[in-house]
């Protein structure tokens, strides 16, 4: 008995590193007696054991998928591949709250404390096999999340962004429950293994209540991935918290959301049934409401947080549309987008939050005439902007291709017709913030602080990716192709 | 001799390479590279004066003719057989034309090495000239009509650039755009009529043209309803009322005399003028199967007739022989029209002579005495007398006086006006063409020699100003005494050459060894041997000659010329006596109406016993004096109002309106859909939240309750509707 | 031996490279390396014509290596008799914009990088056999441009510039699902990206359901090609971010946007929208030839109205496009060659005036030919300038077609060509020659004519410099105009291959 | 006799009182409430189910997780109202619209 649940250990060492870098991370802040000192050992710390999460992640990839835990926990290629995103995600967000003004110096290692508990709960969610690690995982995530958004004590618009997520997750995260409660009821089990087997046998009462419950259902993930009715939180929140939360919020919970997402429409999606038809058709429909709703209502964004916001509600508009397909070619798209999107959006924060450290606002103006005073970063940033908006030669291209790939394969020409369109749309938002960095006469002269060397660097080897993947992408496709969805 | 490349080339290169040369290094050269200039016509002459001896004393067959041509690109691939050939297509008419050309040009050219001397445009003068003559020699040997265009738009260019060549003056600027605009009206048409002639019948070389008459290929074909045959026929010949300025396409020729006289006499009097004619006399085949000879009778009149009037009332030497040209333009489409085909080529020749030599002569003259208002000449006889004698004889010839040139070609085409109106059982409203015809050829008379008087007779008027050339304002005339002409070779010796060209040699009978002298336009002279209207059922399939190969038939087998009078084209003509008779008429009317034109011309200016027509009928003469306001019309009310006014609107509404709505549309759409969801947000939530008010009120009141709260539990409901209708879509 | 064909792709990359690592502070140096590269690119296009076998209608040169194997993209380039000749007419254009661009001061360095890219993307459009290479060429082609015209251009440039970009990219996405439905339609094979492969009308009886509506698959996606290249070319509809741009892009951006970038529209149609889908496209030639005659009147039209010279040349190659369009939906010997002619002739006659005007506009810092006040912007140029007055002069005629010089035959062949297939539209189309020469002319008559103007009292003639890079042109479109058979020679093989297809349909 | 139906429709009154708590309150507290109702009502099915329809523990099991988890958010989201309770002096729900664009 034990040695077995020490054998599952083995398979679980990513996330019991996490949980151990956790709770010495308590400690050590704990240890800390000035509380305003810089926490550079800290973060030093974090970033390295998380690199060697992400070693033992990449291990693991290899590996053939096991369920364990008496088949709570699935560890497949495509959980893993999530998880090594959010991985670098986290590490990348910590590298921002280094540096950035906006999480006060004494709360820089509870920023840490809480971006790995969110990542756990994240590698919960994205490998969860039954409705209760599911459960589990959304709520670790959640409440963590909701602290990390009103970080900044004294600023109201950062509580206010924490209470309002709190109380939007605390009711969906309730409905979802009350779905998953009606699933169980009617599948009998928990298990994903076993309902798979039987949601092609569903009929009479049971279907309908089953169509309800996963709509129910449905909604916990939907908030967590913000689409579109569910999406209302997001931009208050992202405007709300401080930038580097902003960031990871853009990140490792959509990635895990996402995974979830994948996951449960294989569980229920893939036997075709009366529920398959009712989902495509849902998550259609909201994909093409995500994109449109997202990309219209960046458009007249002021603050450049704001329009990241929306803008990441169009990418996942996008995203999701690798699960209408229900098939590996799907998630391929999905998880390649996912990875690049990650690389992007880090970027992209990056210099907002240094701009923003450095002008107090994140408004246009302050990227006004970027290029003049460091060229580098305004081009690797408008890199970034004509990546998002899907030009070759950026990896952002490559992944939209995908996406657009899959969707036509299936020959669901409308929503390409809609993705076309709004990838227009896009086009424009991200090309008046590039306009504004290249075309526009900087005010003053002035360097910013927040571009040292160090964080030079690191931008320029994020963009790296952002530029290969879009080029020679070959391989990372075989990565993701290899990823594929495990379940019994 | 042998048609070969190396004795045809000649005749189109030697002027192009002046040109090339004058173009580059013209200014480094002496005196401009006139002499250069000069030089390559007098080579290009030369080489025509072979061919011409090789027709004309060669006792060739009327309708011999040489046709060679060479590839000029090729389209072809696989199964599709397409390619552009280029030729020559040398009968005697083009023998004739290449000779009069380049002789004409030649002294042209001779003279304006001492007319343009000192000029600041003496270089670009001496470039453009001979690119001009190598053009129009090109146009009068090339073998196709697409070829025969290329010439065609060159020479548009040139005369472009000539008139246009005094750069300063603004009205300069005017008058070659109009030019070069007006002509490009027909030119297009006759592009379009030359696509069609070629897409319909595979070719578009003067032969293939008149074997596919002969072979009746134009039968059923239809362009837009009309009759392919009229179509091309109209197309074409709205092209050459383009070139020689008939009406009502004749505005821009007079402002042309804006360049340098020689110019002038050899663009726009002697040669590029008649290609429209030329152009009409190839196509008449054409033109008569499109059935539109009456058509182009009557359009030869009214320019003939409208011409001759405004010309009575021009006071500016180089406008009346502008005007004059229009109308003798006019005779020659006349004669083409009525179908005395080689009296209306004749006409070319001769009127290229006189009105060479008529250009020639005012240009000395205002050279002289920097004057071109014959108000404020005359009595210039004792002063100019070789002038005065050049331009006498030539009065003489274009008055239509018998022993003259003009009277030979001119008398036969209204002859045969005579009877194309009244004999041939036309529709009677035709008639108005010999009308017009006979009207204008005694108007002719009387301007021409009141211009004579004006200027060289009476006393000298230099020096003092004249009341009725005031409001023509030329600078100031003071000052310039007169003083005999000293003698200029190269001013004078064109001049004597040409005017013996007036007479004499029209007359020599046949130069083709048989028949004698005769005189009042007897039925025999040579000319009228070599020149008639092509028999198109000899076309059909003859052999093709590409440079190189021999040509086909040797001179020894060739029956003499032998001439058969007739009108058109469609063999000997029925009622011969009528067509005699009416010449006789014709030839008697024409002589006692020149006499009476010559004589009230006497009576006015000489004798002063009757006084100008000015002062008789001012509302006719002010008439008169605004050519008939056509360049009112078409300036201030077609080109300014309609066509500007056109562009305008069209251009703003491109910027203004397709650009901002239609286009910028999208980006406005984006900012409405989010202007929408703002409202969504501020208003709807906010109004129905905040102050009870709105629509919902009378609506639910629970709603009403519910959604008062605030924005997040807004949130909350949008999230329960939203999933409700899921849930709702879902089950069904 | 195929090597040449990489090398020319890829030098300007090289060159780009080169001038990023030269210090911003060697300006000179900058300079040279561009002149460098772009001759040694034109000498080597010139290599390439000389090898080039104009017997035949297969694609040469050929590379082919795999790419992306999961999705059977490779990178594959090659040259047939079309891309032939527009390769070299990039390779002229962008030498002789370099030397244009010998004034440029403000962030020299960024200039002349990007300007390279420009050329090594165009090159990439024109020999990409690849539809997904293609498609990436083509957009990133937009990059350069738009910082191109958003940094150095005119006042208005940002609007401008995201106007060309948005515009492109908006008919581009399009093609980019057409592409990706071709994909899939043709089996995900080997060939599935293979341009060549694709051609021939092998979907003329596939169905796609839209929004619940079954069209014909060709019908489909013949319109979103078409509207790919239509905004490219830009047919009427679709050409007012054309003004923009010209009237606020810098000499040489001009020179490039209207002598190469506009081609490839046209170009998308002879290469890929016409082969892939020659039903569609034989159903859809009349409603191209009218898009084509209204774009010719209207823009000619258009032009006649603008007081801004560079504007008005703007809307002439609307004008002049449009007779490349008639000449297209003609799907005729004479209307196709006439076309390829014309996109030839039209970027050496149009870069010539693009050139020109730069020449003045560096003199005189206006364009209007008629002030906004209403007085004349410029007036006694030809007595001022007669070298600049020559030049401009065959410029001017040869892009209103005068006989002996290169407009004229490729006008001349699409009459022939469209005449055959559209009576009607060819009497019409006559008018376009009229209006041509007018404004062409009426401009000239405003500029050159007349009195000195006192404004313009110091402007010194053309120097060296720039006698030097008119030349070419004006040796190009002079020969040419005589001798179209080097140009014709070179390309009715490939063109008649598409011909024989189309005629099948 | 207490039948599977009736637990159920119990639940669903539960699940429906909090939501219109969470839409209609004006008391933060109280929505926190609401958000409590709708999983105890979670809950309560879990149990239901699991005692008639699948007998087995699973039910059991995830009612239990789910108090837990409901005590923590609870605590969390109690934290931060207090706080903004501290910043506004008010725990109104409508002084909650700082944040819009």
């Amino acid at each position: 008995m034990i040695d077995q649940l020490f054998g599952f250990l083995s398979f679980y060492i990513p996330e019991v590193i996490s949980i151990l870098l956790m709770t010495t991370l308590l400690v050590a802040e704990s240890s800390v007696k000035d509380e305003h000192a810089p926490r550079t050992k800290i973060h030093v710390y974090t970033q390295v054991v998380l690199g060697i999460v992400l070693i033992t992640l990449f291990q693991n990839l290899g590996e053939k998928p096991v369920q364990i835990f008496h088949n709570a926990v699935t560890i497949d290629p495509f959980s893993t591949l999530m998880k090594i995103i959010m991985v670098i995600g986290t590490m990348g967000a910590v590298f921002i709250s280094h540096s950035s003004k906006d999480i006060y110096s004494n709360l820089k290692s509870e920023f840490s404390i809480m971006a790995v508990g969110v990542l756990i709960g994240g590698m919960l969610l994205a490998s969860a096999n039954n409705m209760l690690t599911f459960y589990l995982g959304i709520e670790t995530l959640s409440i963590l999340s909701y602290v990390m958004s009103s970080l900044k004590r004294e600023d109201a618009s950062s509580t206010e962004a924490g209470m309002k997520y709190a109380l939007y997750g605390g009711l969906s995260a309730g409905i979802a429950l009350f779905g998953i409660s009606h699933l169980y009821g009617v599948f009998g089990s928990i298990q994903f293994n076993d309902i798979v087997g039987q949601v092609a046998g569903l009929q009479g009462t049971d279907l309908a209540i089953t169509l309800v419950a996963s709509v129910l259902f449905f909604v916990g993930v939907g908030y967590k991935i913000s689409v579109f009715p569910f999406h209302m939180w997001t931009p208050d929140v992202y405007q709300g918290s401080p930038i580097p939360v902003t960031a990871f919020f853009g990140i490792v919970p959509k990635m895990a959301g996402l995974a979830a997402l994948v996951r449960i429409s294989f569980v229920f999606l893939s036997a075709g049934s009366a529920l398959t038809v009712s989902w495509v058709g849902l998550i259609l429909v909201i994909a093409a409401m995500t994109m449109t709703v997202g990309n219209v209502t960046a458009i007249g964004q002021s603050s450049v947080k704001r329009m990241l916001a929306f803008s990441s509600i169009g990418h996942v508009g996008l995203m999701i549309l690798g699960v209408v397909v229900m098939n590996e070619a799907g998630v391929k798209a999905i998880l390649f987008y996912g990875l690049v999107y990650m690389f992007m959006t880090l970027i992209a924060f990056y210099i907002t939050s240094h701009l923003s450290d450095m002008y107090g606002s994140d408004s246009y103006d302050v990227f006004r005439g970027l290029v003049y005073k460091h060229p580098v970063m305004a081009i690797i940033m408008a890199g970034v902007l004509f990546s998002l908006a899907g030009i070759p030669p950026f990896s952002g291209f490559v992944a939209k291709f995908n996406i657009f790939a899959v969707v036509i394969e299936q020959k669901h020409y409308g929503i390409a017709i809609v993705a076309a369109i709004n990838s227009v749309i896009a086009l424009y938002y991200y090309m008046k913030l590039a306009k504004t960095m290249i075309f526009g006469q900087a005010s003053g002269e002035e360097k910013v602080v927040g571009f040292t060397s160090l964080n030079q660097a690191v931008i320029i080897a994020l963009f790296i990716p952002v530029l290969f993947l879009g080029i020679f992408w070959e391989s990372a496709m075989t990565m993701a192709g290899n990823a594929a969805i495990f379940i019994k | 001799m042998e048609y070969t490349v190396g004795n045809i080339a000649p005749i189109i290169l030697s002027p192009v390479i002046a040109f090339v040369i004058n173009a580059f290094f013209g200014s480094k050269l002496p005196r401009k590279g006139d002499w250069l200039a000069t030089l390559s016509i007098f080579i290009s002459f030369i080489f025509s004066a072979r061919v011409f001896g090789d027709f004309v004393f060669g006792n060739f067959a009327t309708d011999y003719f040489i046709h060679k041509t060479f590839t000029w690109f090729d389209l072809s691939y696989g199964a599709n057989i397409w390619k552009v050939d280029m030729g020559i297509y040398i009968d005697n008419m083009t023998a004739i034309m290449l000779t009069m050309v380049s002789g004409v040009a030649f002294l042209i050219h001779l003279f304006s090495t001492w007319y343009m001397d000192h000029d600041e445009k003496h270089g670009r003068f001496f470039t453009f000239l001979p690119l001009f003559t190598s053009a129009m020699l090109g146009m009068v040997i090339s073998d196709n009509l697409f070829s025969l265009f290329c010439f065609w738009e060159i020479m548009g260019f040139c005369s472009y650039s000539l008139i246009g060549i005094y750069v300063k003056k603004e009205k300069a600027g005017d008058a070659s755009l109009k030019a070069f605009m007006t002509t490009r009206v027909g030119d297009v048409f006759l592009l379009l009529g030359i696509v069609a002639l070629w897409m319909t019948l595979g070719s578009v070389a003067y032969v293939d043209i008149y074997a596919a008459i002969a072979e009746g290929k134009f039968a059923g074909q239809t362009v837009m309803g009309i009759s392919l045959a009229t179509f091309t026929a109209l197309c074409i010949f709205l092209g050459a009322m383009g070139k020689s300025a008939q009406f009502p396409l004749h505005v821009w020729l007079p402002d042309a005399m804006m360049g340098p006289t020689p110019g002038s006499a050899l663009i726009h009097a002697a040669t590029m003028v008649t290609a429209g004619v030329w152009i009409s006399l190839r196509m008449y085949p054409l033109m008569v199967l499109g059935d539109i000879t009456w058509f182009i009778a009557v359009i030869g009149a009214i320019t003939a007739f409208g011409a001759a009037t405004v010309a009575m009332v021009q006071t500016d030497i180089k406008a009346v022989l502008a005007y004059s040209t229009l109308s003798q333009l006019g005779y020659m489409i006349i004669g083409v029209g009525v179908g005395s085909y080689n009296a209306a080529f004749m006409h070319v020749i001769t009127h290229a002579v006189f009105k060479a030599c008529l250009f020639l002569s005012a240009g000395s003259i205002i050279h002289s005495v920097h004057e071109q208002e014959m108000p404020k000449l005359g009595g210039l006889r004792k002063y100019m007398p070789y002038t005065h004698f050049a331009m006498m004889a030539c009065t003489l010839a274009i008055a239509g006086i018998p022993f003259f040139s003009g009277f030979v070609s001119k008398d036969r085409i209204l002859g045969d006006a005579l009877y194309f109106g009244f004999m041939a059982g036309q529709n009677p409203l035709l008639a108005i063409v010999p009308i017009l015809g006979f009207a204008g050829a005694g108007l002719t008379a009387f301007y021409m020699f009141r211009m004579m008087f004006l200027t060289f007779y009476g006393e000298n008027r230099m020096g003092h100003h004249d009341s009725h050339g005031d409001h023509h304002g030329h600078g100031d005339h003071h000052g310039h005494e007169i003083h005999h002409e000293h003698l200029d070779a190269r001013q004078n010796v064109p001049l004597l050459i040409l005017s013996v060209f007036t007479l004499g040699v029209w007359f020599a009978g046949s130069l083709t060894g048989q028949g004698i002298v005769k005189v009042f336009g007897s039925k025999t002279e040579w000319f009228k041997i070599l020149v008639e209207a092509p028999k198109v059922e000899r076309f059909v399939n003859h052999p093709r000659e590409s440079f190189g190969s021999t040509d086909a038939r040797v001179k020894a087998e060739l029956p003499k010329a032998v001439y058969v009078h007739q009108t058109g084209y469609a063999g000997p003509n029925p009622d011969e006596h009528k067509i005699h008779s009416a010449h006789v008429i014709g030839a008697i009317l024409s002589i006692i109406i020149a006499f009476t034109g010559v004589f009230i011309a006497f009576l006015m200016y000489i004798k002063k016993s009757i006084n100008p027509l000015a002062s008789k009928f001012p509302g006719f003469t002010t008439t008169l004096e605004n050519k008939y306001y056509f360049d009112n019309f078409y300036i201030d009310v077609i080109i300014k109002k309609g066509l500007l006014g056109l562009n305008r609107f069209l251009s703003w509404f491109d910027m203004g309106i397709f650009d901002r709505f239609a286009v910028d549309g999208w980006a406005a759409v984006n900012r409405v859909l989010f202007k929408a969801s703002k409202w969504f947000d501020n208003v709807v939530v906010d109004a129905i939240g905040v102050d009870g008010t709105g629509v919902a009120v009378n609506l639910f009141n629970l709603v009403l309750r519910i959604v008062q709260s605030g924005k997040i539990q807004f949130y909350f409901i949008m999230l329960i509707v939203v999933l409700a209708s899921y849930i709702w879509t879902v089950n069904i | 031996m195929n090597g040449i064909l990489n090398w020319i792709l890829w030098l300007p990359v090289i060159g780009m490279v080169g001038v990023i690592l030269t210090p911003k502070a060697k300006e000179h140096t900058i300079k040279m390396v561009t002149l460098v590269t772009t001759s040694i690119t034109l000498l080597l296009s010139v290599l390439l014509y000389l090898k080039f076998d104009t017997t035949t209608a297969d694609m040469q040169f050929v590379t082919k290596i795999p790419w992306i194997s999961q999705f059977h993209i490779n990178y594959f380039i090659g040259i047939d008799g079309i891309t032939m000749l527009m390769a070299f007419l990039n390779a002229l254009l962008f030498f002789i914009c370099t030397l244009s661009s010998w004034t440029v001061t403000k962030n020299l360095k960024a200039y002349f990088a990007l300007l390279l890219m420009l050329q090594s993307t165009v090159f990439g459009v024109f020999f990409a056999l690849d539809f997904f290479l293609f498609y990436v060429y083509w957009e990133v082609m937009l990059l350069p441009m738009f910082f191109l015209i958003g940094i150095w251009g005119g006042e208005n440039r940002e609007y401008a510039a995201i106007k060309f970009f948005l515009y492109t990219f908006f008919g581009s996405i399009f093609m980019l699902v057409g592409i990706i439905a071709l994909y899939y339609a043709s089996g995900k094979g080997v060939d599935s990206f293979n341009i060549l492969a694709l051609q021939g009308g092998k979907f003329v009886n596939e169905q796609v359901v839209i929004f619940g509506k079954t069209f014909s698959f060709e019908t489909i996606f013949f319109w979103f090609m078409f509207l790919g290249f239509a905004i490219k070319v830009p047919v009427f509809p679709f050409h007012t971010w054309l003004p923009h741009a010209h009237v606020q892009a810098p000499t040489a951006v001009s020179v490039i946007l209207a002598g190469v970038l506009l081609k490839m529209g046209t170009y998308g149609f002879l290469r890929i929208a016409f082969p892939i889908f020659p039903q569609a496209a034989v159903n859809a030639s009349t409603i191209i030839a009218v898009l084509g005659l209204i774009s010719v009147i209207y823009g000619a039209f258009c032009a006649m109205a603008q007081d801004d010279v560079k504007k008005l040349v703007a809307y002439s190659s609307v004008s002049h496009m449009g007779f490349v369009m008639l000449g297209l939906a003609a799907m005729t010997t004479q209307g196709m060659n006439g076309a390829v002619l014309q996109m030839f002739n039209h970027g050496t006659s149009t870069a010539m005036m693009f050139l020109m005007i730069g020449v003045l506009y560096e003199r005189s810092h206006h364009r209007w030919i008629v002030k906004p006040d209403g007085s004349k912007g410029y007036g006694g140029l030809a007595t001022k300038l007669p070298k600049y007055t020559t030049i401009f002069i065959i410029g001017m005629f040869a892009s209103l077609g005068l006989p002996g010089l290169s407009g004229f035959i490729s006008e001349a062949l699409i009459f022939l060509g469209i005449y055959q297939k559209f009576t009607t539209i060819t009497v019409i189309a006559v008018v376009g020659l009229l209006i041509g020469a007018a404004y062409l002319l009426w401009m000239f008559k405003r500029m050159f004519f007349g009195e000195v103007n006192p404004e313009i009292e110091e402007y010194e003639d053309m120097n060296a410099r720039e006698v030097f890079y008119m030349i070419p042109l004006c040796i190009a479109v002079i020969v040419f105009g005589i001798f179209p058979s080097p140009l014709l020679n070179v390309m009715k093989a490939s063109v008649g291959q598409l011909v024989d297809l189309l005629s099948k349909y | 006799m207490m039948s599977l139906v009736s637990y159920l429709i119990i639940s669903l009154i539960l699940f429906i009182v909090g939501l219109v708590v969470i839409i209609a309150r004006k008391n933060i507290v109280a929505i926190l409430l609401g958000i409590e109702l709708i999983l105890n009502a979670a809950a309560l099915n879990f149990v239901a189910y699991s005692r008639y329809v699948t007998n087995n523990l699973d039910g059991h099991v995830f009612s239990l997780f789910i108090i837990v988890i409901a005590a923590a958010e609870s605590a969390i989201g109690l934290a931060i109202v207090i706080r903004f309770f501290q910043i506004k002096e008010t725990i109104h729900i409508d002084e909650a619209t700082q944040l819009r664009n």
